[in-house]
C-alpha cells in the first residue's frame, strides 16, 4: 500500500514536472521542473531498492548536470527569450515522434507482461547490495561498452575544449 | 538589445560566451568602496572591461567655505577632509598660512608637530592596512591594526582632547603644550610598535593567498604614476623615491634621519610593503624626535587677526596619502581669497581606471584599497 | 566677503593689486613693519631665535623674477611669457592662454617638470579676463616647482593639458565644475563633484547660492526660505 | 522502529539551536583571536545571543524585491535548508544515533548535501540583482569544480573501506586499527580543502564575498529567509565535517580504540564535562547581575548532570543495567568532538587567510586538486594492490604511495606556480 502511494506520488510528480518543463516559457523555471522530474525519477529508483542508481541520478543529473545547465541559463537573457517564439521549426516532427512513442507504450501496456519477452523480476534480496552488483556488472560483463562510452565522452570533452578555445 | 535584466547593458563589446555584458554599479553604498565612492563597472563575467569612478557624494564645498571664513576659522574644516589623518591636514594648512604670513613656528612647536604628524601617519597607515586586508578577505589584521591605532588616538586625546578631528595645531605654532607624560607615552608606543608591525607581516607578507591577490595587481610604472600625478606611497611603490619630507623639508624634518622606502613593480604588493616600511620609518622619526624636544615657546608671535599681505603661496606636505597641497591666495583681508586644496586621494584615484583595466571584479576592491583613498578628501 | 567681493580691478603690474605704496621689490629682506606680521626676532627668547632657521621672519610679496629658467622660457616662447614673478620664493610664470599647451609640453619634455601637482583656477570678477588657470609643476630632477598662470575671459576656452599630464583630466573637470572654464580638447569634460543637473559654478565669486536655495525651497516646499 | 523517528525529530529540533551556538562559538573564537571579547551582552558571556539573534531575524521585515521572481525567491532558501537537513539522515552520530543506515550512506550524504547549491543558485538568480547573480554564478562554478575533487578524495577513502555504508566504514577503520587519515593523508587534505570550498567558507567564500559582492547570492534576502541560508550553511558545515569524521577520522571511535594502554581515555568524556561545569561555577560569582549568576550556575549544573550521565556507564553495575549505553554515548561524544574540531579548523582558517580570487580558485581546483585527487586514488589503489596481491605490509605500501602522491603534489604546485606567473593579469589583455 505504502509502496503504491509512494510510486504514484513520484510518478505523478515526474510526469507533471516533465510536462511543465516543455510548457514553461521561462527557461529557469523549466530547469527547476526538470530537476524535480529527475529527482522524482530518483525517488522511484530508491523505491525499487536501486540505491546506487538513485544516488547516481541525484549526484550526476540533478547535482552535476543541472547545475551546469543553470549556470549557462543564468547567462541567457531570460526576458527576451520569453517573448520570442520557439526558434526551431520541428514541432511537427516532434509531435509525430511523440505520437509514435505513445502508441508503442500503449501497445506494450495493453499487451501486458505476459505478452512481452521479459525476464523474471529479480527478488530484492538478490540485488543487495546494489553498489557491488552494479560495479561488477559494469567492469565485468559490460566492460567494452563501458570503455567505449568513456572514450566517446572523452572525445566529446576534447571537442568542446577545442571549440571553446577557437573563439577566444 | 533592450534588456530588462541588464538595464545598463550597452552590448558594444562582444563577450566570450556571447552573453550580455553586465554593468555593475558598485557603490555609493558598498562595504568596500571606503565611503561613498561609486564605481560603474562593465563586466564580462568577472572580468572588468570598463570602469568609471563617480565621485562627489561627500562634497561639502570646503573650498567655497574657506572664502567665507577667517584664516583661523577655516582651520578646523581641513580636519574633516581626510578624517583618517586630520593632524596631517591641519599641519599642511597651518604651515601654508604661516608661509603666507612669512612667519615660522618655533622649533619646539615644529618638533611636536613632527611627532604628532608621524603618529598620525602610523595611525592612517594602520587603518589603511586593516581595511585593505579586510577588503581582500583577511578579517583579523583589522582588529590588530585598530588596537594600535587606538593607542595613538589616546595620545591625541590626551594632547588636544579630540581623537579624530583633532585640530591639533594653530597658525603660528601650537595651542597646547605637550602634556607631562607625552614623551613617555609616545616612547612606550614606539617601543612596542616594532613588534606589532612584524606581527602584521607574519599574517600577510609571506601568505600565498595574499601574494596571489596583490602581486601584479594594479601595476603602475614610474612613468605612468608620474603621468597620473600619483604621489605618496603609490608613487614610491613604482620606484620613484620622492618624499616631500626629504625633497622640500618642512616642519622639522630636516633634523631627522629616515629612509624613503620604494618598490620596484608598482603593484599592490609593493604598495603594501612600502606602507609597512613607512610605518617603521615614522616610528624611528618619532623616537628621534622625542629624544630631544627643544625647550622654548610653542607659538610664534602672530596677531589675533591674521591679515596676510597680498600674494599667493603653494605649500605641500607629505600626508599619509601623498602630496597634500594648499594653494592659498590672499588679497590682504582677513579671509582667504581662494583656498585650493590638492587632495592626494583624488589625484591618486584618477589612476584607478588605468589600474583596473583587464583585471577581475575581486581586484576592484583590492585596487581601491591600495590607493588608500578617503572620500572626505576626494570630495571635499 | 560674500558674493560680491570688494576688489579693485587689478592694476597693471600685479595680479593681487598690492597697494601702491608697497611696490613689489621694496619688501625684500627688510624688517617688517606691518601690524600683523611678527615682531622682530630680538623679542624672541634667545634660544628660540637661535633655533629658528630663518634669521628673521620676512615679509614677502610678489617680486619680478628673471632667473635662468625664465630666460630660457622667454627665449623659446618670447611674447607668450607675459610676466614672471617670485612670490614667497615661488616662481610664477604668467603665460598667454593660447600657447598654454605648447608651453606645458615644453615644460614637461625640455624643462623636466614631469609632475603636474595641481591645476586650479582663480576668479577675479572685476578683471577683464576674469579667470586665471593655475598649474603647479614639479621637477623631480631639479627638485623645483614652477607655477604657470594663464588668464581667460568667461567666454574663452583654455587649451587642455590633459594630453600632457593625464593627472589634469580630473582636475580640469573640477575646474570646469567649479568655475565653468571650458577646456579645449578635453575628452570628457563634465561635472565631477557636483551632480550633472547643478546650476551655476560655485567657486565663481558671483555664484549666488542663496538665491538658488531660496528658489528651491519656494519651488519644492512652497514656503519662503528662512535663510 | 521508533528510533529513526526520534532521531529525525532530534535533528530537526536541535539543528537550528546547534547552528545558532556554532555561530556564537565562531564569534567568540574570532573575538579571541582578534583581541576582542565578542558578544557579551545577552546572557552571561553572550550565551543567549543566538536566541536574541533568532528573535530579531524572525521579527524582521521580510523584503522581496519588486523585480524578483517571487516563487523562486521564496523557495530558494528552503531548498538549501532542506537539502542540508536531508543529508543528515544517513549520518551515524555514534552507534546509536542514525536515521537510516543506507547502503549508499556516504554517497547519499554527499549527493544530497550538494543539492543545496540549487538554493544558492536559484536564490541568486531570482533576486534580480547583479551582485546576487554574480554570487550565484560563482557558486555554481565553484561547486561543480570542487565537488569533483571532493568526490575523488572520498573515493580514495572508500577504496580502503570497501563499502559506502557509514557504519561499515567506521567498522573498517576499527578493523584496520588505524584511521584512514593516516592511510590516505593526501586524500584527507584534498577533502578538507574541497569541503571548505563546498560550504562557501573563507578563504573560498567567493559566492558571498562580503567585500566584493556585498553578500553575494543573499544580498537581497532579509529576515528569516536570510537566516535560513545561514542555517543551511552551518548545517552543511556539520555535514561535511561529519563526512570527514566518518571517512577519515574514525567516526565515533575513541583515539587508540584498540590499544588497552589508552583505555584511560574512557574517562575523558565525563572529565571534560566536569571541567566545563567547574569553569562555569568558577565564573558564576563574577557575573555582574543576579540573573546572569543564576544562569551561569544553571549551565554549570547542566554540565554536571551531563558529566554524571556520561560517568554512569563507567560503573560496572550501571553498565550492566543499560547495555550499549556506554558505546552509544561515548561514540556520540567522540564523534561530536571530532566534528567540532573540524569546524574549529574551518573557523581558524577563516580568521587567518585572505580570500582567493575567482580565477585562482578555479586554477587551484582544476589544475591542482582534481589531478592530485586522481593521482591519490591511483596511489591508494596501488597500495591496496601491493598489500593484497603481493602481500606487502601496510606500513610499507601506504607510506610509499603517499610519498609518491606528495611528489606529484609538489610537481603540480610548482607547475601551477609557473603558469600563475605567465597568466598574471597585467593591464589590458
Amino acid at each position: 500500500m505504502l509502496d503504491q502511494v509512494t510510486f504514484y506520488f513520484f510518478a505523478t510528480l515526474a510526469l507533471v514536472s516533465a510536462v511543465l518543463v516543455v510548457t514553461r516559457r521561462n527557461v529557469v523555471h523549466s530547469a527547476i521542473f526538470l530537476i524535480t522530474a529527475l529527482l522524482a525519477t530518483a525517488g522511484i529508483f530508491l523505491q525499487l531498492h536501486a540505491e546506487f542508481l538513485f544516488i547516481v541520478q541525484v549526484i550526476l543529473y540533478a547535482g552535476g548536470i543541472m547545475v551546469l545547465f543553470l549556470f549557462v541559463l543564468m547567462l541567457v537573457n531570460v526576458d527576451a527569450s520569453m517573448h520570442r517564439p520557439q526558434f526551431n521549426r520541428q514541432w511537427g516532427l516532434g509531435l509525430l515522434l511523440a505520437l509514435a512513442l505513445g502508441a508503442e507504450l500503449t501497445l506494450a501496456i495493453a499487451a501486458g507482461r505476459s505478452g512481452l519477452p521479459l525476464g523474471d523480476p529479480a527478488s530484492a534480496k538478490m540485488l543487495e547490495p546494489s553498489t557491488q552488483v552494479v560495479g561488477k556488472v559494469l567492469f565485468g560483463e559490460y566492460v567494452v561498452p563501458f570503455e567505449m562510452a568513456s572514450i566517446l565522452l572523452l572525445v566529446a570533452m576534447i571537442g568542446a575544449v577545442v571549440m571553446a578555445k577557437k573563439k577566444v | 538589445m533592450a534588456d530588462k535584466r541588464n538595464p545598463f547593458a550597452t552590448g558594444a563589446e562582444s563577450t566570450v560566451l556571447g552573453a550580455d555584458e553586465i554593468v555593475l554599479n558598485m557603490g555609493p553604498q558598498h562595504p568596500s568602496t571606503h565611503g561613498v565612492l561609486r564605481v560603474k563597472l562593465r563586466l564580462d563575467g568577472e572580468k572588468v572591461i570598463g570602469s568609471e569612478c563617480v565621485i562627489g557624494y561627500l562634497h561639502r564645498g570646503v573650498e567655497k567655505i574657506a572664502e567665507h571664513r577667517t584664516y583661523q576659522q577655516f582651520a578646523p574644516y581641513v580636519d574633516r577632509m581626510d578624517y583618517v589623518a586630520a593632524v596631517s591636514n591641519g599641519l599642511g594648512y597651518c604651515e601654508t598660512v604661516e608661509k603666507l604670513l612669512g612667519v615660522e613656528a618655533p622649533l619646539r612647536a615644529r618638533v611636536i608637530r613632527v611627532i604628532l604628524t608621524e603618529l598620525q601617519r602610523i595611525a592612517s597607515h594602520l587603518f589603511w592596512l586593516g581595511t585593505h586586508a579586510l577588503d581582500i578577505g583577511a578579517l583579523t589584521p583589522l582588529f590588530y591594526c585598530l588596537r594600535e591605532r587606538e593607542e595613538i588616538l589616546k595620545i591625541f586625546e590626551k594632547y588636544c582632547g579630540a581623537r579624530l578631528t583633532t585640530h591639533a595645531f594653530r597658525i603660528g605654532g601650537l595651542q597646547y603644550e605637550a602634556y607631562d607624560e607625552f614623551e613617555k607615552e609616545v616612547e612606550r608606543f614606539c617601543k612596542s610598535f616594532d613588534k606589532r608591525v612584524d606581527e602584521y607581516e607574519s599574517l600577510l607578507t609571506q601568505n600565498r593567498i595574499w601574494m596571489g591577490r596583490t602581486k601584479g595587481i594594479g601595476v603602475l610604472t614610474a612613468k605612468e604614476a608620474i603621468d597620473y600625478g600619483a604621489t605618496g606611497p603609490v608613487l614610491r611603490a613604482s620606484g620613484v623615491p620622492w618624499d616631500i619630507r626629504k625633497a622640500m623639508p618642512y616642519a622639522a624634518y630636516d633634523l631627522y634621519k629616515f629612509e624613503i622606502p620604494t618598490g620596484q613593480n608598482g603593484d599592490t604588493y609593493d604598495r603594501y610593503l612600502v606602507r609597512l616600511e613607512e610605518m617603521r620609518q615614522s616610528r624611528l622619526i618619532c623616537l628621534q624626535a622625542i629624544e630631544n624636544i627643544p625647550a622654548g615657546r610653542i607659538m610664534a608671535r602672530v596677531g589675533k587677526i591674521l591679515r596676510p599681505p597680498p600674494g599667493e603661496v603653494y605649500h605641500s606636505i607629505e600626508s599619509p596619502k601623498g602630496e597634500l597641497g594648499y594653494y592659498i591666495v590672499s588679497d590682504g583681508t582677513v579671509q582667504p581669497y581662494r583656498v585650493r586644496i590638492r587632495p592626494p586621494s583624488l589625484i591618486n584615484l584618477g589612476a584607478f581606471e588605468k589600474m583596473i583595466r583587464g583585471h577581475l571584479l575581486a581586484d576592484v576592491v583590492a585596487i581601491i584599497g591600495t590607493l588608500d583613498i578617503v572620500l572626505g578628501e576626494v570630495d571635499r | 566677503m560674500g558674493n560680491d567681493p570688494e576688489h579693485k580691478p587689478p592694476s597693471a603690474g600685479s595680479p593681487y593689486e598690492p597697494s601702491a605704496d608697497k611696490p613689489p621689490g621694496s619688501v625684500e629682506k627688510t624688517a617688517p613693519k606691518s601690524d600683523v606680521t611678527p615682531i622682530p626676532s630680538a623679542v624672541y627668547p634667545p634660544e628660540a631665535a637661535a633655533a629658528s632657521r630663518l634669521a628673521a621672519p620676512v615679509r614677502e610679496g610678489p617680486v619680478p623674477l628673471d632667473n635662468d629658467t625664465v630666460k630660457r622660457y622667454r627665449e623659446k616662447f618670447g611674447p607668450a611669457i607675459l610676466q614672471a614673478w617670485m612670490d614667497r620664493k615661488q616662481a610664477i610664470l604668467v603665460v598667454a592662454r593660447e600657447q598654454l599647451a605648447e608651453i606645458c609640453r615644453h615644460s614637461r619634455d625640455e624643462e623636466k617638470f614631469d609632475l603636474l601637482s595641481n591645476l586650479t583656477a582663480l576668479d577675479w570678477p572685476r578683471r577683464e579676463k576674469r579667470f586665471d588657470v593655475v598649474l603647479e609643476l614639479y621637477s623631480f630632477e631639479k627638485n623645483e616647482r614652477l607655477r604657470l598662470k594663464a588668464s581667460a575671459a568667461a567666454d574663452e576656452r583654455v587649451p587642455s593639458v590633459q594630453g600632457i599630464w593625464t593627472a589634469a583630466n580630473w582636475m580640469e573637470r573640477e575646474v570646469y565644475d567649479m568655475f565653468g572654464i571650458v577646456f579645449e580638447g578635453h575628452p570628457d569634460l563634465k561635472r565631477i563633484l557636483l551632480p550633472e543637473e547643478w546650476q551655476g559654478h560655485p567657486l565663481r565669486k558671483d555664484y549666488g547660492i542663496l538665491a538658488q536655495d531660496m528658489a528651491w525651497v519656494r519651488e519644492n516646499l512652497g514656503i519662503e526660505s528662512g535663510q | 522502529m521508533w528510533a529513526p523517528l526520534v532521531c529525525v525529530v532530534v535533528i530537526l529540533a536541535a539543528l537550528p539551536v546547534v547552528a545558532g551556538y556554532i555561530i556564537l562559538m565562531e564569534r567568540k573564537i574570532m573575538a579571541d583571536m582578534q583581541a576582542r571579547l565578542g558578544p557579551m551582552r545577552v546572557g552571561p558571556h553572550g550565551l543567549l545571543q543566538p536566541i536574541a539573534d533568532t528573535v530579531k531575524l524572525l521579527l524582521k521585515e521580510d523584503i522581496i524585491p519588486e523585480e524578483a521572481d517571487k516563487a523562486v525567491f521564496w523557495i530558494a532558501p528552503v531548498i538549501s535548508v532542506a537539502a542540508a537537513m536531508l543529508a543528515m539522515a544517513a549520518l551515524a552520530i555514534g552507534p546509536w544515533f542514525q536515521v537510516a543506515d543506507l547502503n549508499v550512506g556516504l554517497l547519499f550524504i554527499f549527493g544530497i548535501s550538494a543539492l543545496g547549491i540549487f538554493g544558492i543558485v536559484l536564490g541568486g538568480w531570482s533576486s534580480h540583482s547583479h551582485y546576487s547573480l554574480l554570487g550565484a554564478l560563482r557558486s555554481a562554478a565553484q561547486l561543480v569544480s570542487y565537488e569533483t575533487a571532493a568526490g575523488m578524495a572520498i573515493v580514495g577513502g572508500l577504496l580502503l573501506a570497501g563499502t559506502l555504508s557509514t557504519r561499515e566504514i567506521i567498522q573498517a577503520q576499527s578493523d584496520y586499527g588505524v584511521w584512514f587519515v593516516f592511510a590516505a593523508p593526501v586524500g584527507f587534505f584534498i577533502y578538507v580543502v574541497a569541503s571548505i570550498a563546498e560550504t562557501n567558507r573563507a578563504p573560498f567564500d567567493l559566492p558571498e564575498a562580503g567585500s566584493e559582492l556585498v553578500a553575494g547570492y543573499m544580498t537581497e534576502y532579509s529576515g528569516f529567509r536570510w537566516a535560513l541560508y545561514f542555517l543551511a550553511e552551518y548545517t552543511n558545515m556539520i555535514v561535511v565535517a561529519s563526512i570527514a569524521t566518518t571517512l577519515f577520522l574514525g567516526g565515533w571511535l575513541r583515539p587508540f580504540a584498540g590499544t588497552p594502554a589508552f583505555h584511560f581515555l574512557d574517562y575523558a568524556p565525563p572529565l571534560v564535562m566536569l571541567g566545563i561545569s567547574g569553569y562555569c561555577v568558577y565564573r558564576t560569582p563574577k557575573q555582574p547581575m543576579r540573573m546572569q549568576q543564576g544562569f551561569m550556575a544553571g549551565v554549570g549544573l547542566l554540565m554536571l548532570l551531563f558529566a554524571g550521565i556520561l560517568a554512569a556507564p563507567l560503573f560496572p553495575g550501571v553498565a550492566a543495567m543499560f547495555p550499549g549505553w556506554k558505546a552509544g554515548m561515548y561514540g556520540a561524544f567522540w564523534f561530536l568532538l571530532k566534528v567540532g574540531l573540524y569546524i574549529y579548523f574551518f573557523m581558524w582558517l577563516r580568521f587567518t587567510f585572505p580570500r582567493y580570487r575567482f580565477d585562482q580558485l578555479m586554477r587551484l581546483g582544476w589544475q591542482f586538486l582534481i589531478p592530485l585527487s586522481i593521482v591519490n586514488v591511483m596511489g591508494i589503489g596501488l597500495a591496496l594492490a601491493l598489500h593484497r596481491q603481493w602481500g606487502w605490509s601496510h606500513w610499507t605500501a601506504f607510506p610509499l604511495t603517499t610519498i609518491l602522491t606528495l611528489a606529484v603534489a609538489g610537481w603540480l604546485g610548482r607547475a601551477g606556480g609557473k603558469t600563475d606567473k605567465e597568466r598574471a593579469f597585467v593591464g589590458e589583455t
